[in-house]
């Protein structure tokens, strides 16, 4: 579905992200692992086409999006939840995640559906609805970004580090929530750093060490992997 | 004739040009952070065209005026295009150096194609009527019903149709706006288009009670962005209340005041609210 | 920071280069461009430090230019007061109605200072206008003296007059720099980052912020004075907004918040606007684009640029010492990987 | 007459000549620079065509005749013209850079800040001021090397009010631009009318740079219903004025401040029928001056426009001031051209008295026979003052 | 008792953000607040800090009353703090950065700078020898001189602890000091606060990673809806029914 093949990215002189290779097939949920600037989020950014490659291809569904515009990349199907949550502050709860059916907004219908369908999915959306994003606490607005992402009907949904700052039971929550978005039919690629947690829900994952590549597997190979364990999930 | 009524009038009509002038800047400020000092060359520009067309080409009022909001919109695009997209990363400050980089080309431009001199403007509505025991000619009536009108369409446009929402939306975070698949480009393109197309109007509406020249933009922009502050910034009902606050300030105070001091009657009123209310009358940004 | 310090050697080729330039040229009209322009630094300065270093882009500097240039006319015209008296109660003057305004207008923040300053210059302007039987009004100020002899030196002659501004250049340059190489500078720079960071490191915010507002106001005053004794006529279009506009044209298109951005972009636009003359009526139709496309190439002005040149450049060098290093590195980790995997 | 910063000048489409061409100099002959610093850029920038026009077709004039000659020696003028964008430290830097490169012996300035910026130096640096103000401090000041060219206002005064009393009324409204000009004129006018027994009901001024709508002003000026209304400033908006003043219903009739000029306010208005009742200078085009007719007819051909008074003030000063190197057998002596004005004027051929300048006052100002017009039944008509 | 509220509370519109919170500080102790996201954590910082002023209630330092203080003052008796979201001098080094953080403990002023006075002389010696030290203590010495841009996240945080500490401070407030940092980081920064504490500094956290408090923390406060539901010793919280429920969930162990 979405293949990723020598892919490099530079800020400036500096390379992030060098000659990486990543596939995911259709209805995977796949983790990237990986510490703090290892590039995860270069990655993600690079493939919703904010960020410029500076070479290599990346194909989804067997077409180079590579330098496609963002958001003729949202209407190819992939849409990013990215990491610092990007809501419209001023907007209400309900605002934020109508704009996020945009590429869907001649089928009013359908956008309701999804609304209340997300409203049920995150119980404390429905509650805060008509308050102002920018109001919402750090968990709240994480829940509402990714409600946000779901309103588009993206048949691949990039997660940028979901769980960062949310308390345990939410956290919880969040990946039961990812994997039934997941089991429903979106195929997810999922950037972690509770990397314990992301694995026992992912089908594969790849972990990052400064821009590349270092070890990749499946989530039980990389689960037993000794040096995956000491360095990310720290038991 | 009653002399406070008239005032009003007048105040109101004042107003509804201060307030299209500074819709268009409001936009523009409020939503691509962009304090665009050009905006009044759009406005001289705008009563430009329209006067062209209209002894040029005997084009009627309306059909030329339409015309100049065609052009000067997408002059406004043009300059977004080639001057502030290439900027959107720079601070604030920078897009209001090269704002009045863009003044000043205009400006001269203009003087080099229709001269330094002033202009006047005829339209088929000169004539005077009795309104209330209030005088008035036509084309002033025309500038507050026609002011009005823009206002309605445009809330409306923001408020109930998904493409205004982007604006919206992208006003608030331009990467958002891209993560759910808006074309950030289109929008700011959009929010230049309108912004020259209402000032095209606001020129063309008020050039017949006034006079066609290449400074013509001074007279105004000022006043506007004082009226943005006012309104809160981006602000659409705040930018409407703002000019017609000042439209009224400037007619009774010229009145019941000074007239030598009306001006700074108006600054003064924008200092102390903004000393009280640091963050303008409407200080919850957006709409 | 630290590549601000090595600028110095930069700043003393420029005062040999002013010091020096009437040997060169007896060029009355070079020398009459350069004083103004002199005048002009002083001014971009105050506005540098405020701007530049605390984050607040006071649109009222013209009129405090025409604060300072007012007060010394009218001391000197009408109440017949010593120049140099005259001169100090200018700049002290300017910098009081400063620390007023100064007062109100920091509760502000951003594109609301920037619209509530202009406001506040716009007023003084139109007080200076309206206000016949104190300034004179539009009919403006005549007859304002020279700066008169101290000692033995006198300042009737172009050339002492470009001293002279020439000395409080330098005066300025130097406690400019000696502000921003302090620890004073330093929370300058803080509360331009984050106020709320820098209030909970024990920043007063609104002290320091008052404090350069002050300073700054007391530049623009200085200038304004020079300005009315180098010109002896003074009306009330030196507080209009063109001014402020002219200054932050000089200061962004050298370099805000650097230390020779000032001098930089008032000599280069003041020579170039020069030089467009032969152009007259259509020089705008070059000199507007050419600005706009300065800002846009080089947006962090001509110093700024030169900065990262030199940044890049030497990052550069470092890259490649470092890729030597980092070769070893990967090889390693790809054996490594190899084990991982296998 | 000076034309402040903050107030446009009219009309006009063509593009402007600034400065002439340098003069073809045959063998023998030499160059005369002319120095000229006013607003070509900016919104004065009409105002400063204008001025140079003048300038500038006088010297072609005399150029293609031949040149001038001086103690046997021929000269030819060559202008060279600076914007200011009527700053005053333009003019003086501009001023400066005359002197410096192209040693100009006399430079015209149209506005009275740059005239105050250069009198700080120009007897010093020694060049002559060709003022265009009818700012009195100009002359009034003493400068030795200035001469104003247009005519002070003062003798207006008293043919304007005995008109507008006569045919329309006692009650006065001033309503002028917020000019210096402006303002001073007020101040003669205003207790000359209540000397001649007229009472003034309003009296105040419309920033033409800075009001959008002059409705306001109109309506506040007409609310003690004044039989006579003082307007002016540029041309065009003080037509403006003058409509407006009518849409709101006012019959009385209108004292023009000279600034402002009939023919140029009747391209506003459309017609004189809006102006009819008006009191005010006679414009050039329907003077009478010996050598007005030709330059009319010139001043068209070269920009497709009528002139106004400052194109042709500068047009005569400019052969004043041949005339007087001429009688002063100097070329670059701006002390001797001064001193011999006088003879310049005198010496002036007919055909080119655009304006018929009597005298060079004491203190340096041109002395102008004044013409008055009116416009009364849908015409111009001239009027004569004792 | 370092730091006491009483009843202190804080809404925003309608919505209270803190309900009459009573919570003491110990000195010499590593305090720990936690609670679902949306709590009042972040709200409750910025009160004790000065940066919001109370809708009610009051906050005593020492004893002495600092509800009203700006938090300027609040900083200077002793309060040091970092933000959720690291906010560092991002253009310059990461040795300026720190420098500045002991401005609050010099005197010199203005025309000290421009004098060059000995006082100017001595104390911008001493904010240097100041930042020194605390790089040193936080371990940033080898990054000291590259622009803070360039750091990692990990360093980031760092440098917000050192310039804290530079302050001088008798206790600091920590806001998620380690969010979206790694395990192997986070003990790292774990080590760090615990040798403030051992350097006499009070430490005041709010945290979600509960296996890292429970090890840390010597109190722990829980809020829940901007109320306090439980306070304690880790081994009470863990137990604390209420807490399971609104907070940890089921596996709390994990
Ligand atoms: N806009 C930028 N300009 C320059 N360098 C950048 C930029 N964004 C990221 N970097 C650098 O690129 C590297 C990779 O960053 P990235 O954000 O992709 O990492 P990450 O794996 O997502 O880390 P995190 O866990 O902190 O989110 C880091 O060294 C970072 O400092
Ligand atoms: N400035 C504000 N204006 C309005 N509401 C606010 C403001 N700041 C916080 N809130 C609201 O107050 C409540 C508490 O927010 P706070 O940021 O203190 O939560 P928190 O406990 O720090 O959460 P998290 O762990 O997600 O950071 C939230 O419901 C939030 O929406
Ligand atoms: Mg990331
Ligand atoms: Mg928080």
């Amino acid at each position: 579905m979405l293949e990723l093949s020598r892919v490099s990215v530079d800020y400036g002189g500096f390379t992030a992200v060098e000659q990486v290779d990543i596939t995911v097939e259709e209805g995977e949920l796949v983790v990237l692992l990986g510490s703090n600037g290892a590039g995860k989020s270069t990655i993600f950014n690079a493939i919703s086409g904010l960020q410029k490659t500076s070479s290599g291809t990346i194909l989804f569904e067997e077409t180079p999006i590579q330098g496609a515009a963002p958001d003729k990349i949202v209407q190819s199907g992939i849409v990013q939840c990215a990491e610092d949550r990007k809501l419209f502050p001023q907007m209400t709860v309900r605002e934020n995640l109508i704009m996020g059916a945009y590429i869907h907004r001649r089928k009013r219908k359908q956008v309701n559906r999804s609304l209340e369908e997300v409203l049920e999915l995150f119980p404390i959306l429905h509650e805060k609805r008509e308050n102002a994003a920018g109001s919402l606490s750090g968990g709240q607005q994480q829940m509402l970004a990714i409600g946000r992402a779901l309103m588009s009907k993206p048949k691949l949904m990039l997660l940028d580090e979901p769980s960062i700052g949310l308390a345990p039971l939410i956290v919880e929550q969040m990946f039961e929530v990812i994997q039934k978005i997941n089991q429903d039919g979106t195929t997810v690629l999922l950037a972690e750093q509770n990397a314990f947690a992301a694995l026992k829900i992912a089908n594969r994952g790849y972990v990052f060490e400064s821009g590349s590549i270092v070890v990749q597997g499946s989530s039980e190979e990389l689960l037993a992997n000794d040096t995956v364990r000491r360095a990310y999930i720290g038991a | 004739m009653d002399i406070l009524t008239q005032q009003l009038f007048n105040g109101l009509t004042i107003g509804s040009v201060y307030s299209l002038v500074a819709l268009g800047l409001t936009l523009v400020y409020g939503i691509l952070h962009i304090p665009n000092f050009a905006h009044g060359a759009l406005y001289m520009l705008g009563a430009y065209i329209t006067l062209t067309l209209m002894l040029l080409w005997g084009v009627h009022y309306w059909i030329a005026m339409a015309v100049s909001v065609l052009v000067v919109g997408l002059l406004g695009v043009i300059m977004d295009r080639l001057v502030f997209h290439p900027l959107r990363n720079a601070p604030p400050i920078h897009d209001k150096i090269a704002a009045i980089g863009i003044l000043l080309f205009l400006e001269a431009f203009a003087q080099l194609i229709w001269g330094a001199d002033y202009r006047t403007m005829e339209t088929p509505y000169g004539q005077v009527i009795d309104l209330f025991g209030m005088t008035a000619t036509m084309q002033r009536v025309l500038i507050n019903i026609g002011a009005i009108v823009v206002m309605i369409l445009l809330f409306l446009f923001l408020k109930k149709t998904y493409i205004g929402s982007t604006i919206i939306a992208m006003a608030q975070n331009r990467e958002g706006a891209h993560l759910v698949g808006i074309n950030t480009n289109k929008v700011a393109m959009l929010t230049f288009m309108i912004s020259g197309g209402l000032a095209a109007i606001a020129a063309s509406l008020s050039a017949p009670i006034n006079l066609v020249f290449p400074g013509m933009g001074h007279l105004v922009i000022l006043k506007a962005f004082v009226i943005i502050i006012l309104g809160g910034m981006g602000s659409v009902p705040g930018a409407i209340l703002g000019g017609y606050i000042l439209g009224f300030t400037e007619s009774l105070g010229a009145t019941y005041l000074s007239n030598d001091y009306k001006d700074i009657i108006a600054f003064l009123m924008l200092v102390v609210i903004l000393s009280i209310k640091p963050k303008g009358l409407f200080s919850r940004e957006g709409f | 920071m630290g590549s601000l310090l090595k600028k110095r050697g930069w700043i003393i080729g420029f005062i040999l280069a002013a010091i020096l330039f009437p040997f060169v040229s007896q060029n009355e009209y070079f020398l009459h461009i350069l004083t103004l322009a002199f005048i002009w630094m002083i001014a971009v300065y105050g506005l540098n430090l405020l701007a530049g270093y605390t984050g607040y882009l006071s649109l009222a500097h013209a009129g405090f230019f025409a604060i300072g240039a007012y007060t010394l006319g009218l001391l000197t015209v009408k109440a017949g007061l010593n120049y140099w008296i005259a001169l100090v109660l200018a700049c002290f003057l300017t910098s009081a109605i400063g620390a007023v305004v100064g007062l109100v207008a920091l509760r502000t923040r951003e594109h609301f200072f920037a619209i509530y300053t202009l406001c506040v210059g716009y007023i003084i302007y139109l007080v200076i206008d309206k206000w016949d039987s104190l300034t004179g009004g539009v009919r403006g100020l005549i007859g304002i003296p020279a700066p008169t002899s101290v000692g033995p030196i006198s300042f009737q002659t172009p050339l002492s007059q470009y001293y002279l501004i020439l000395f409080f250049l330098l005066f300025t340059v130097l406690v400019m720099y000696r502000i921003i190489h302090s620890l004073t500078g330093r929370t300058f720079i803080a509360i331009r980052n984050s106020e709320d960071l820098a209030q909970t490191i024990g920043i007063s915010t609104m002290k320091n912020k008052l404090l350069v507002f002050v300073i700054s106001t007391f530049f623009a005053g200085l200038a304004g004075a020079l300005y009315a004794s180098f010109i002896r006529f003074i009306g009330p279009d030196i507080g209009y907004i063109t001014i402020i506009f002219d200054l932050l044209t000089y200061l962004l298109v050298g370099g805000i918040g650097t230390l020779a951005g000032p001098i930089v972009g008032t000599f280069l636009i003041v020579t170039v606007s020069q030089s467009l003359q032969f152009l007259q009526d259509y020089r705008m139709l070059i000199f507007g684009p050419l600005l706009t496309l300065l800002i846009i190439f080089y947006p962090r002005g001509i110093v700024g640029a030169y900065h990262d040149w030199r940044m890049k450049s030497l990052a550069k060098k470092k890259q490649q010492l470092n890729r030597k290093q980092t070769y070893v590195h990967t090889q390693s980790t790809e054996t490594e990987k190899k084990i991982k995997e296998g | 007459i000076d034309n402040p910063s903050n107030e446009a000048a009219s009309e006009s489409g063509n593009e402007s000549e600034t400065g002439t061409e340098a003069p073809e100099v045959e063998e023998g002959e030499e160059v005369v620079n002319i120095g000229y610093s006013g607003p070509l850029s900016g919104p004065a920038a009409y105002y400063g065509e204008r001025t140079l026009n003048g300038l500038t077709m006088a010297v072609e004039e005399i150029n293609d005749n031949g040149g001038f000659e001086v103690d046997g020696q021929t000269y030819k003028f060559n202008v060279v013209a600076l914007d200011d964008k009527y700053l005053p430290n333009e003019t003086a830097a501009n001023a400066k850079r005359l002197l410096q490169e192209n040693q100009t012996p006399i430079i015209f300035s149209p506005h009275s800040g740059g005239i105050k910026a250069m009198q700080v130096f120009n007897e010093k640096e020694n060049f002559l001021i060709g003022a265009y103000t009818s700012e009195p401090d100009a002359t009034e000041a003493g400068n030795e090397l200035t001469v104003r060219i247009p005519p002070s206002y003062d003798g207006y005064l008293e043919p304007f009010t005995k008109y507008a009393m006569e045919n329309h009324g006692e009650k006065l409204a001033a309503l002028p631009t917020a000019s210096q000009y402006g303002k001073d004129w007020t101040e003669a006018l205003v207790p000359y009318w209540k000397e001649q027994g007229g009472e003034v009901v309003y009296n105040s001024s419309i920033d033409f740079s800075k009001d959008t709508d002059f409705f306001t002003l109109v309506t506040n000026a007409l609310k003690e219903e004044p039989d006579v209304l003082f307007i002016g400033g540029p041309s065009e908006p003080t037509a403006k004025v003058a409509k407006q003043a009518r849409e709101l219903g006012f019959e009385g009739g209108f004292i023009v401040m000279d600034q402002a000029k009939l023919d140029e306010m009747k391209s506003v208005t459309g017609s004189y029928e809006d102006l009819e009742g008006s009191v005010g200078v006679t414009p050039l085009i329907n003077s009478d001056y010996p050598g007005t007719a030709e330059f009319v007819e010139k001043y068209k051909e070269e920009h497709g426009q009528n002139p106004g008074s400052e194109a042709g003030y500068h047009y005569v000063a400019m052969y004043t001031f041949m005339e007087a190197m001429k009688a002063a057998g100097s070329v670059d002596d701006p002390e001797a051209i001064r001193a011999h004005m006088q003879e310049g004027l005198d010496a002036l051929p007919e055909d080119k008295q655009v304006y018929t300048i009597e005298e060079i006052g004491e203190n340096g100002g041109f002395t102008t026979n004044l013409r008055i017009a009116a416009v009364e039944d849908g015409g111009v008509v001239t009027i004569n003052v004792e | 008792m370092l730091i006491e509220t009483k009843k202190l509370t804080k809404t925003f519109g309608g919505l209270v953000a803190v309900n009459e919170v009573d919570f003491t500080i110990e000195k010499g102790k590593i305090n720990a607040i936690i609670g679902p996201n949306g709590a009042g954590k972040s709200t409750f910082f910025n009160l004790l800090s000065g940066s919001y002023s109370p809708t009610s209630g009051r906050i005593f330092y020492k004893g002495k009353d600092i509800t009203k203080l700006p938090p300027n003052k609040i900083a200077r008796l002793g309060v040091a703090r970092t933000f959720q979201t690291t906010n560092l001098f991002e253009q310059s080094t990461v040795l300026d950065n720190v420098i500045v953080g002991h401005r609050l403990r010099t005197e010199s002023n203005l025309l000290d700078a421009v004098l060059r006075t000995k006082r100017f002389k001595r104390e911008e010696e001493k904010c240097r020898d100041k930042a020194m030290e605390v790089l040193d203590f936080v371990g940033l010495t080898h990054v000291r001189d590259q622009l803070a841009v360039s750091i990692t996240q990990e360093e980031k945080k760092r440098v917000a602890f050192a310039l804290a500490l530079a302050t001088d401070p008798e206790i600091v407030f920590l806001d998620e000091p380690t969010a979206g940092i790694n395990p192997g980081e986070t003990e790292g920064l774990a080590d760090l606060m615990e040798k403030m504490v051992e350097q006499q500094i009070t430490v005041c956290l709010i945290e979600h990673k509960m296996k890292m408090i429970m090890a840390l923390a010597d109190k722990i406060m829980v809020l829940n809806y901007g109320e306090k539901i439980a306070e304690g010793t880790a081994e009470e919280i863990m137990n604390n029914q209420a807490v399971i429920e609104a907070y940890l969930g089921g596996d709390a162990s994990a």
